[in-house]
């Protein structure tokens, strides 16, 4: 390696060593682009999948779902188990149980896709926590529908209410930013929910399996 | 510079006199992405075999393939390699639909290719700026996230989820691109050409990289071929070996792209191949953008149970590590009846052994940064 | 009282508690300045949480590692292991006894004081050497050897450095050098291109030696986490790590007053006015925290050297080229006395 | 310079005729080598039928040197050769300038039979070609292609870590991805975890 072609490659390392500090200077100049995370939240977008979740029959206050169990086959974890029970004057099955298994769950949306009667949809919540195994392992979806129903039948009080009327309680909007609030002892902790129209069913309370109404022949987890 | 760090190794590791330790790189080890333990052999400060150790993270993903349907192990392919997730999806639906025969619509084609390609600049820009902690610079991978963060946010609009999307369905997708996603997409094309001039002066000019890569590690194309290295690793060879051009799939054979070679063969030509390869993808998707047509998004007549005829079936693609090949047997009943997936990291890991005998510590492992290994992808 | 305060030993005492403080100090805010610099540079706001603007950090660092308890690995040479980073502590500490922060403001005014720092500096590699040697890690061990090589290497340039400004200056006094750099910023030794035209890269080697010195970034060999896990502090945690810690900033403090004073002007005012009294700390410390300021920023901006291109660099670029200025600023003085202060 | 599928099938036809007194019936493009059953009866025996969908329609039958559509299968040429053959055929392919893609196993278990696959991509000419064998399920051994292919050393592990195939004469058939002390095989088809 002759002389000049030394000084010329010290040259221009040195060259290449300013004009990396300057682009770091010039990023250090501009604002930064973090999201303080507990303190403030992103929207989620509207296709975001997160754990499955009922839908509520803006018609009826009731389930969609009649637990025809065509998403326990499609998910590839098993991590689902629905149960179905006839109501008192109704025709068809409804479900009686949605315990979804979210420490299986691979938020595939094999059983979205599955369902026929476009009767389950991927909720927004996304920092779901818990101190409890149970929580997760038995996470009871229908519970979380039936607590929407009570909120359903509150706007509602007569029976059999007019589908227009009822159709905005039932619309999923888009998530609004919110700030991850710290539910106190409820559990599972979750980010309020994405319709600001039922503040209450933001933090379901993990009562015991005997709520739900009948499920006489519970298969045992 | 060669002849001077050729001569330094082979003084040393040649004369059998020296006494030799064992180190004991990994399973957790901040160069080993992930848990990958290299055993190795020293003297000194050079390396005399490093043998690595493997399967500490293994699922055994080819058996969860032979025991639920053909639909069901879809899931499973975006968690092999994780960072380029629609890749390996795209494998494996290709597979079935080969076996099917199903003719995929244009516009889910073009949609699989805008996406792939996404997720292969966003795997890119991970090993970019993970080969730079792995050199001692810290800032290089949160610009590159910053920028990655973008391509998340894009895929995530499209199909609910960041990592493991899950967003190719057989004969078609999930669902269909909107036009938000195709607009931040060209958003972001625009957004990243700057971006890339601004990593090549920041990193890729820098002296202190060129003098850590250069000459380092060398991968001769023979040994590519020997080894079954591919993708970046046998392109920086001076291969131009690159699926999308050798066994032509999807709607590739339709765009204009280069395939970025070096024949230097040292960790710097295997840098420079990525560098370039990302240029590359997003010239694919700016014209994949304009070429994509209005239309359906899931072939006519997929059937509702899958049952491919009986046979075996491959397919490969370019994911962004080499080349991915998934290869299926059925006995025509719903469940496959054997799934093998070829990983690239896999091949690209086995020449590690014989790549870094006789180099010192801190070149093996930026020569191991240069294979861009992705730990589950080698244990699946 | 101001007899008392003139008493020798209280002078001395009073100064020992003051550097104490300020090595801590310094340490403490040098490691959140370093975080909060690194989190604008990498765009994001830095440690934010620990009270306004993250200000209350150090001390929360500081609980933390005091908390936790002091593991001796089995195995070890316990005495060395724990030793080291004493051993790592007082040479800084020892230097800036003799760094004058201002025109009267020095614990120590020694004629020899260049001579003074040089030689305790020196030590340093001792500490991070039998650190790595009694931690029993094969990392440490290796981290110990290369700090050794690296030490050796970047302590010639450096003092051939020393030696051509000893040349200029004609003396080993650091308040000395400081005086004669009084007046407008052209009087500084950086800029005194009539003495040496070379004085600027001089200051370049003189920095780039610093840097390896004291292992900091780009030449971080010692702790280089991605080979080495974390070299020779591998072993070592609570406060025993938090010494060693510490300590690297404590020898940055003091590398960047030699640099300071002797190519900066140390607490002369670069405008000729405003420089007595309390302006020459001010001065002193604004010159010293600018050159902090640029090592931090360099660590984030590049990545590791390789080792043999780091003893390369030494060996090949900077001995050759500060012999090369030792020789010029010897034939300048032949050539031209008169622009000499030491030959006056 | 680069191979052209006519030459590769005739050369692995030679290679196979080497081999014509044990000429065997051929199942989809897979050996069955006990010889006795004929192809419709040990598919059924299996439920596996017999799919000669990607074959050339120009070659009068199926033979253990197939041609096969690239965009039916997935590669150019099939060829399945003996168990002691397997690294003629890896030198032959080596020669050839290809590059070993992955060696994997099939369990047949109701032909009770091991199919070990061998994949190859050649890095300039566009040709891919498997080249299959078949062993005895109860003693599944056949010879190392790892002195040709030094990247077979770790799929061959693979194999054997997933099947119990050995590969003999390997340097090091040690357990790769498994345990160390794992003593299943999980992709036989009669291993139930």
């Amino acid at each position: 390696m002759s002389l000049k072609t030394a000084i010329r490659e010290t040259y221009d390392g040195f060259k290449s060593l300013i004009t990396g500090m300057r682009i770091t200077a010039r990023e250090a100049a501009k604002p930064t682009i973090t999201v303080q995370y507990p303190h403030e939240t992103l929207p989620m977008p509207d296709r975001f999948r997160g754990h499955v979740k009922l839908i509520l029959d803006p018609a009826t206050g009731q389930a969609k779902c009649n637990a025809c169990g065509l998403c326990v086959r499609a998910c590839p974890s098993n991590s689902l188990e629905v149960d179905g029970a006839k109501r008192e004057g109704e025709k068809r099955k409804s479900v009686s149980k949605y315990e979804l298994d979210f420490t299986t769950c691979s938020l595939c949306g094999c059983c979205v896709e599955a369902c026929p009667s476009d009767a389950i949809e991927y909720s927004k919540e996304y920092n779901v926590v818990s101190r409890d195994r149970d929580d997760f392992a038995k996470m009871d979806i229908y519970k979380r529908l039936q607590a929407e129903s009570e909120e359903w039948k509150k706007t509602h009080p007569t029976p059999p209410a007019p589908p227009a009327e009822a159709a905005p309680a039932a619309t999923p909007t888009p998530a609004t930013p919110v700030a991850a609030t710290s539910s106190p002892a409820a559990a599972p902790v979750v980010a309020p929910a994405a319709t600001p129209a039922k503040p209450a069913t933001s933090a379901p309370v993990p009562a015991p399996a005997a709520a739900s109404p009948a499920a006489p022949e519970q298969k045992p987890t | 510079m060669i002849a001077e760090k050729g001569l330094i190794t082979s003084g040393h590791a040649s004369d059998g006199t020296h006494e030799t330790f064992t180190l004991n790189l990994g399973p957790q080890h901040p160069a080993a992405h992930g848990v990958l333990r290299v055993l190795m052999t020293m003297d000194g400060e050079w390396i005399q075999r490093a043998e690595p150790i493997i399967g500490y993270i293994h699922r055994m993903h080819e058996k969860m393939g032979e025991n639920r349907s053909w639909a069901k192990f879809l899931p499973n392919t975006s968690r092999i390699d994780y960072l380029s997730a629609m890749n390996y999806t795209h494998a494996y639906v290709g597979a079935v639909e080969r076996a099917l025969k199903i003719e995929v619509p244009e516009r889910a084609e073009y949609a699989r290719v805008i996406t792939s390609e996404l997720n292969r600049i966003s795997s890119h820009m991970v090993w970019w700026g993970a080969l730079l902690l792995d050199l001692g610079g810290f800032t290089p991978i949160l610009y590159a996230f910053d920028d990655r963060e973008k391509i998340l946010d894009l895929l995530e609009g499209l199909c609910g989820a960041r990592l493991t999307y899950c967003y190719y369905r057989f004969g078609g997708l999930y669902n269909d691109v909107d036009d938000a996603f195709l607009k931040g997409t060209r958003d972001f094309v625009a957004h990243m050409k700057p971006r890339l001039t601004m990593y090549r002066e920041l990193v890729t000019d820098n002296i202190i990289l060129r003098k850590r890569l250069t000459d380092i590690g060398p991968i001769s194309a023979d040994m590519c071929r020997r080894y079954g290295a591919t993708g970046p690793v046998i392109r920086g060879a001076g291969v131009a070996y690159d699926v999308r051009t050798v066994e032509p799939y999807s709607v590739y054979p339709k765009l204009k792209f280069k395939i970025p070679t070096y024949p230097q063969a040292d960790s710097m030509a295997r840098y420079l191949v990525r560098m370039d390869e990302m240029e590359q993808s997003l010239s694919i998707i700016e014209q994949a953008l304009d070429l994509i047509p209005a239309g359906p998004f899931m072939a006519p007549k997929v059937p509702r149970v899958i049952k491919p005829p009986a046979g075996d079936y491959c397919y490969a693609v370019e994911a962004a590590r080499g080349r991915f090949m998934v290869r299926i047997v059925s006995d025509g009943k719903e469940i496959p009846y054997r799934v093998k997936l070829r990983a690239p990291s896999f091949s690209n890991l086995s020449l590690y052994e014989e790549a870094s005998k006789g180099m010192i510590l801190p070149d093996a492992l930026a020569m191991m940064g240069s294979l861009d290994l992705v730990i589950p992808d080698i244990d699946r | 009282m101001i007899d008392f305060l003139n008493l020798e030993p209280v002078r001395i005492l009073l100064y020992l508690v003051a550097i104490c403080a300020f090595v801590g100090a310094n340490a403490a805010y040098l490691v959140l300045a370093e975080r909060k610099g690194a989190g604008r540079i990498q765009r994001r706001p830095g440690p934010n949480e620990a009270g306004p603007a993250g200000i209350l950090q150090p001390l929360a660092d500081g609980i933390k590692l005091l908390a936790k308890q002091v593991m001796v690995p089995p195995g070890t040479d316990a005495l060395l292991f724990r030793a080291a980073p004493l051993m790592v502590m007082a040479p800084p500490l020892m230097c800036l006894a003799t760094i004058p922060f201002g025109d009267s403001i020095v614990a120590v005014n020694l004629n020899i004081g260049l001579l003074f720092v040089f030689s305790f500096g020196s030590i340093n590699v001792m500490a991070l050497m039998l650190g790595g040697w009694a931690s029993r890690n094969k990392y440490a061990i290796i981290s110990a050897a290369r700090v050794v090589s690296q030490s050796v290497a970047y302590e010639i340039p450096m003092l051939l450095v020393v030696i051509t400004m000893l040349m200029v200056t004609g003396t080993l006094d650091l308040s000395e050098v400081v005086k004669q750099q009084a007046g407008w910023f052209w009087h500084w030794n950086l800029f005194k291109v009539w003495v040496n035209p070379l004085m600027p890269v001089t200051f370049v080697i003189f920095f780039t030696c610093m840097l390896a010195e004291t292992n900091r970034a780009p030449f971080d060999m010692a702790e280089a986490e991605s080979e080495l896990v974390a070299g020779a502090f591998t072993e070592y945690g609570g406060m025993g790590f938090g010494v060693f810690f510490m300590a690297e900033y404590a020898n940055i403090v003091v590398g960047c007053c030699l640099a300071t004073i002797l190519f900066l002007g140390g607490w002369q005012s670069p405008i000729g006015a405003l420089s007595g009294g309390l302006w020459g700390p001010v001065w002193f410390l604004g010159k010293m925290y600018a050159l902090i300021f640029t090592v931090i920023w360099i660590r984030w901006t590049f990545p590791r050297t390789q080792f043999y291109s780091l003893l390369n660099l030494s060996w090949k670029i900077l001995i050759p080229v500060s012999l090369g200025t030792l020789l010029l600023t010897g034939a300048m003085m032949k050539l031209m006395p008169f622009v000499f202060p030491s030959l006056h | 310079m680069n191979p052209t599928l006519e030459q590769l099938t005739a050369q692995f036809a030679a290679l196979v005729a080497e081999r014509a007194s044990v000429s065997l019936p051929v199942v989809g493009g897979a050996l069955c080598p006990d010889g006795t059953a004929s192809s419709v009866e040990s598919g059924r025996r299996s439920g596996f039928t017999p799919d000669t969908s990607g074959v050339n329609p120009d070659l009068p039958k199926p033979s253990p040197v197939q041609s096969v559509a690239h965009a039916l299968k997935g590669y150019d040429l099939n060829a399945t050769v003996a168990p002691d053959q397997v690294v003629a055929a890896a030198q032959l392919l080596d020669r050839a300038g290809f590059g070993l893609d992955a060696v994997t196993g099939v369990d047949w278990m109701a032909q009770n039979e091991m199919e070990v696959v061998y994949d190859y991509f050649h890095p300039t000419a566009s040709l891919r070609v498997v080249v299959r064998t078949r062993v005895p399920r109860a003693t599944p051994e056949l010879p190392t292609i790892s002195p040709v292919f030094p990247g077979a050393n770790w799929h061959e592990r693979e194999t054997h870590d997933f099947f119990g195939i050995r590969f003999s004469g390997h340097p090091n058939m040690k357990p790769f991805l498994l345990p160390e002390d794992a003593d299943f095989h999980p992709l036989r088809k009669d291993y139930a975890p």
